[in-house]
């Protein structure tokens, strides 16, 4: 039989198939270049950007879990005029759509970084990263507060032509909230999960691991979590989705697309296989074609539940 | 570059303490002796993330090895601390694990004619074999300092000495070689006209480069650092350059920036 | 030197360890008589109990997933008068402390449940799962609402003159929240944490794997969250702590310790190991005696952080 | 019981199917017939639940393998379906796995004189095996009907016959003995004086179950669930017993009520 139609479209974003990397996993593309081909995905996410550049955590800022992993980088990064000058310049060469994601200290600063990113050439769309605190308002995180995100949101639509998408975090009671909040706000789609917040604890030295006590689990042990919240989102909420969580392989990466979401990101996973959203995307294509499904399109959202 | 490589022996050199030699493609002769490899003990989630392991050997296989297809292969020294090198050293010829390697930056080894010296702290000895046996192929003069805790860390003496290398072994228990710091033993021999190059225990290294501070010696140092991806993605392992402030951050990844850095490139307080 | 002192005591119970049987995963006890001794840990807690019988969920229940399981049992259980009659008599023999985990369709069931436990001999303590929704009210569940939760340990601690610990469910925005509004309802205690909800997949069959669809994540996957929230709750409220979540080992369980919490359960580890509960109780005492450490007292919160 | 075994062998008897015998304490001769082990793969958390296996076979050694410390051994017969099977298969000679049996319901025999009818699908043998020689041991006469998909599936049936075992061998494709389901053979042989033992997909004992109602004829089968206990704890691995209704749950623990059920004992839709 023919190729299986792979292509899918999130907000006007048009990509060769439902991969995706995942924002910090994957630095500014140029880093896996040697392990993968960049133009074999559907899109790339670059490391969350802010305005200024960002020192982050002390260390250690990593640590291994049971079937996952902690880290507490504190989204160090570049910041935007470095991005500009250094980074984007790169990627405009790789054929293949750059989502750049996106975060602010304060309210403000979320308009700022995404009003300077309207003008350029080779950034297919935001993501926004929500799953921070609001230095201004005593740390609470934008996303776990309906009306903190709705704000972001909103003044990141005003600041930007570009497509929107809004990254969700999953330390919330009701995701579907969160969800609908932002697509009041106007976000073009939304992506989850981000990690859980959790600890590692050296026995031994009677200290946490990580030098910022507590950071972001992700890997396959998020998975059963992140496919119920896409699950729940999709079932309530009308925009496209991006799934992400433990993905490791072409499976996974289905059952995500089942569960409701358009595409997919893979994060973890490319720590341990630099080359795993290539096989992930080949994978999902042998998939199709050994079961004869014609397009990646009819199994979004096709679990029987 | 990632691949599959064989292993083909795994033998534990003193308790604890394990050699591996692995199959290995061609190009890795092109990797130059700091440089690291990491490593993914199991196809599986436990333990989920690589290992990484600096490069203790790599080399065109003798004749008497041709059989087993590649024609050239990496080696490691490695000490089981946790559950990956546990499970590592229970691998057996045949099996199969997936590497990425070289990299990193490694060792410069600078003008020719000064006196190399090595300083080695225990497993830290790993990456300076592979940087003797290149010293010695261009014929410099080069000198190893080995410390350990005790005579059970003490590894391959006997291969450096092979190469020619004059060894200097120190002990904290004095239970091989002198007793004392490597640092202690090193700073009788320091002079003018040589250049360090040295892994192992972080403290031990800022000893190193503080009295090649004092001596005026120039000073490599491979550090360590928890690792996730190995290629400068994800900034898990880096540490604070010499000038890093919180409001100019300079941050340097050991995987890529590293692991071997001039010592006066890091913040060593 | 002497043995160290593995002696604890939560709201009067008096435990000759820490370790705990998780509820839901040790039966009611008898089933592992064969495989261990039930007289070697601090305290047993049975299956989750109703005033009628449930009859749970239908089939599939379990299924594993990366470092974790997930489960919809559905609290199935023999219902409080065959546990009086029935399975009560066999642990009133069992030196060691008897707590039972209960829980309400409504919220008069929670009362009513305590009440009639309140008179039984060889009924140390009440567990009350906050975890289920509120069939009375669309299904809201009581543990993710502060003031659903204080109705009902305000309930049971109105209707029972033993101990009362409340145990938490972790899907929530802030755990903090939710323990402080059972400190001040009346709790005795709090154990923490319940299962994670997810969902798994058959791709190929393009259905859930459970039939309740969602499921509890249980198991190492999920001792990164718990740890946290332990850590975080102790830090913010005075009541003793019971530490829950893919406790495998005795430096796991000494992980909880120190993060805060006086005793801690183990529950998935018992299907892997029947024994699990004696081997980490031993594993635990045997570390304190190789450093030294004359009481597992000076344990508890002693995490540097 | 709970005790540490001692792989033996691990043998591919056709492609996917697996025999592999351990070591195994002496009380394990108590067993039963139908009953079953767990098994943990690994000492680890990927996969992280024990494995179910009915027990094929279980002995006492001949001298020639006295050497090896147990006098007792343990067979199983699997297919490899899956992450755990796959890594069973991978297992060697002196490798060591953690046991959990005898556990659970084993087979009734019944009154000697019947005929006893085995009926296995696929895998389902593995059970049956153990069972028929016990049968045999007491001077019963045994029959057994073995189905599968295709010739690959149908296994051991050289070890029955050596028991004295009349064997029925039939398979979907034909490509074994006679074409068509299993069901179909044995209703041509069903008759009075007879008692069916049978392990199999659950449609075929569903079938198996009408077959013998059907004929008056008394029916065990042997069920399989997922599990994560096996000791009746977790309430995972529930059927619903014949008189089950939501008012009065009847539910039954497959791995402490069964494996081995009266047919009528089920509820069947
Ligand atoms: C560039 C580099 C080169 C190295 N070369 C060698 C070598 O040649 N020989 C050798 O024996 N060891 C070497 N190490 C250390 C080695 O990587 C660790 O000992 C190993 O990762 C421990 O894994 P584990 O699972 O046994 O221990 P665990 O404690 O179970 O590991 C848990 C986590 O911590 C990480 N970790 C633990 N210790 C270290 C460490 N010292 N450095 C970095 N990560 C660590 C592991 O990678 C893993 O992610 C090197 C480390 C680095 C960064
Ligand atoms: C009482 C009993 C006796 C059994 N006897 C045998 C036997 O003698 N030979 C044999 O080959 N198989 C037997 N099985 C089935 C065997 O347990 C499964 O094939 C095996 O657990 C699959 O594990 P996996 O990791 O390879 O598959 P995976 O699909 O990766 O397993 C995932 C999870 O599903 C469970 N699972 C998957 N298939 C089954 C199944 N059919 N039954 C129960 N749990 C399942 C696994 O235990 C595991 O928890 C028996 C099952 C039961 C309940
Ligand atoms: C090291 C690391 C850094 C990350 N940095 C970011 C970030 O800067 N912005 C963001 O939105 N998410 C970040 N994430 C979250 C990932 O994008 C992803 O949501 C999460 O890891 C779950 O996916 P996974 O299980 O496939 O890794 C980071 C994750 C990791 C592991
Ligand atoms: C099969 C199963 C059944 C459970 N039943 C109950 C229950 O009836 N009541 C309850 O409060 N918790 C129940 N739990 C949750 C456990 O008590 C425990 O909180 C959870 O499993 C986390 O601990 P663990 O990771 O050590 O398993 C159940 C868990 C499992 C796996
Ligand atoms: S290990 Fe990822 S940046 Fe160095
Ligand atoms: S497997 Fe736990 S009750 Fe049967």
């Amino acid at each position: 039989m023919q190729k299986p139609d792979m292509s899918v479209e999130i907000a006007g974003i048009k990509m060769r198939n439902p991969v995706m990397t995942a924002s910090g996993t994957f630095g500014y593309g140029s880093e896996f270049a040697d392990y993968m081909n960049l133009e074999s995905i559907g899109a790339m996410i670059t490391k969350g950007l802010s305005l200024k550049p960002k020192a982050g955590n002390p260390t250690p800022r990593i640590v291994e879990t049971p079937g996952g992993m902690l880290n507490a980088i504190g989204l160090q990064n570049v910041g935007i005029d470095a991005f500009i000058s250094k980074k984007l310049p790169y990627l405009q060469n790789v054929d293949t759509p750059v989502i750049v994601n996106l975060y602010g200290n304060t309210l403000e600063e979320y308009g700022e970084v995404a009003s300077r990113l309207d003008g350029q050439q080779g950034v297919a769309g935001l993501e926004v990263n929500i799953s921070c605190p609001n230095v201004k308002q005593g740390g609470i995180v934008f996303g776990t507060d309906p009306q903190a995100a709705q704000e972001v949101v909103r003044l990141v639509r005003k600041n930007t032509s570009k497509p929107v998408i809004v990254k969700l975090s999953p330390n919330v009671t009701d995701v579907v909230l969160m969800a609908k909040a932002c697509a009041d706000a106007g976000a073009d789609a939304l992506s989850l999960i981000n990690t859980l917040t959790g600890i590692a604890i050296d026995l031994d030295r009677r200290r946490p691991v990580l030098a910022n006590i507590t950071g972001g689990l992700s890997g396959p042990a998020i998975k059963p979590v992140a496919l119920r919240m896409v699950w729940q989102v999709a079932k309530n909420v009308k925009l496209p989705i991006i799934g992400i969580g433990g993905i490791m392989n072409g499976r996974d990466a289905l059952e995500f697309i089942l569960a409701g979401a358009t595409a997919i990101q893979v994060g973890t996973a490319s720590f341990l296989d630099p080359s795993a959203a290539q096989r992930i995307a080949a994978e999902m294509e042998a998939y199709l074609a050994e079961k004869q499904i014609p397009s990646i399109a009819s199994l979004i959202g096709a679990l029987e539940a | 570059m990632q691949f599959k490589s064989m292993v083909l022996s795994n033998v534990e050199l003193s308790p604890g303490y394990f050699r591996m030699r692995m199959t290995a493609p061609q190009e890795l002769l092109a990797s130059s002796p700091g440089q690291f490899l990491m490593l993914r003990v199991v196809d599986a989630i436990d333990p989920l993330l690589r290992r990484p392991f600096g490069l203790f050997d790599v080399g065109l296989f003798t004749p008497e090895y041709a059989g087993c297809g590649a024609q050239c292969y990496a080696e490691i020294l490695y000490k089981v601390v946790g559950k990956g090198t546990k499970l590592l050293s229970s691998l057996h010829h045949g099996d199969l694990v997936d590497l990425l390697s070289p990299l990193g930056r490694g060792f410069e080894i600078g003008p020719s004619g000064e006196e190399k010296i090595l300083v080695g702290g225990g497993i830290g000895l790993a990456p300076l074999y592979y940087l003797a046996k290149e010293l010695v192929k261009k014929g410099e003069k080069v000198r190893l300092f080995a410390g350990g805790r005790n005579r059970d860390d003490i590894l391959c003496i006997t291969e450096f000495e092979r190469l020619g290398v004059e060894t200097y072994v120190s002990t904290d228990d004095g239970t091989l070689g002198d007793q004392g710091l490597v640092t202690e033993v090193l700073e009788r021999h320091l002079g003018s006209g040589m250049r360090i190059f040295s892994c192992g225990p972080t403290p031990m290294l800022k000893a190193v480069a503080l009295l090649a501070q004092k001596h005026g010696v120039p000073c490599q140092v491979s550090m360590e650092a928890y690792m996730a991806c190995g290629v400068g993605a994800c900034l898990g392992c880096v540490m604070k350059g010499a000038n890093h402030t919180d409001e100019n951050p300079d941050y340097r990844c050991v995987c890529k920036d590293g692991p071997v850095f001039d010592s006066f490139e890091l913040q060593w307080s």
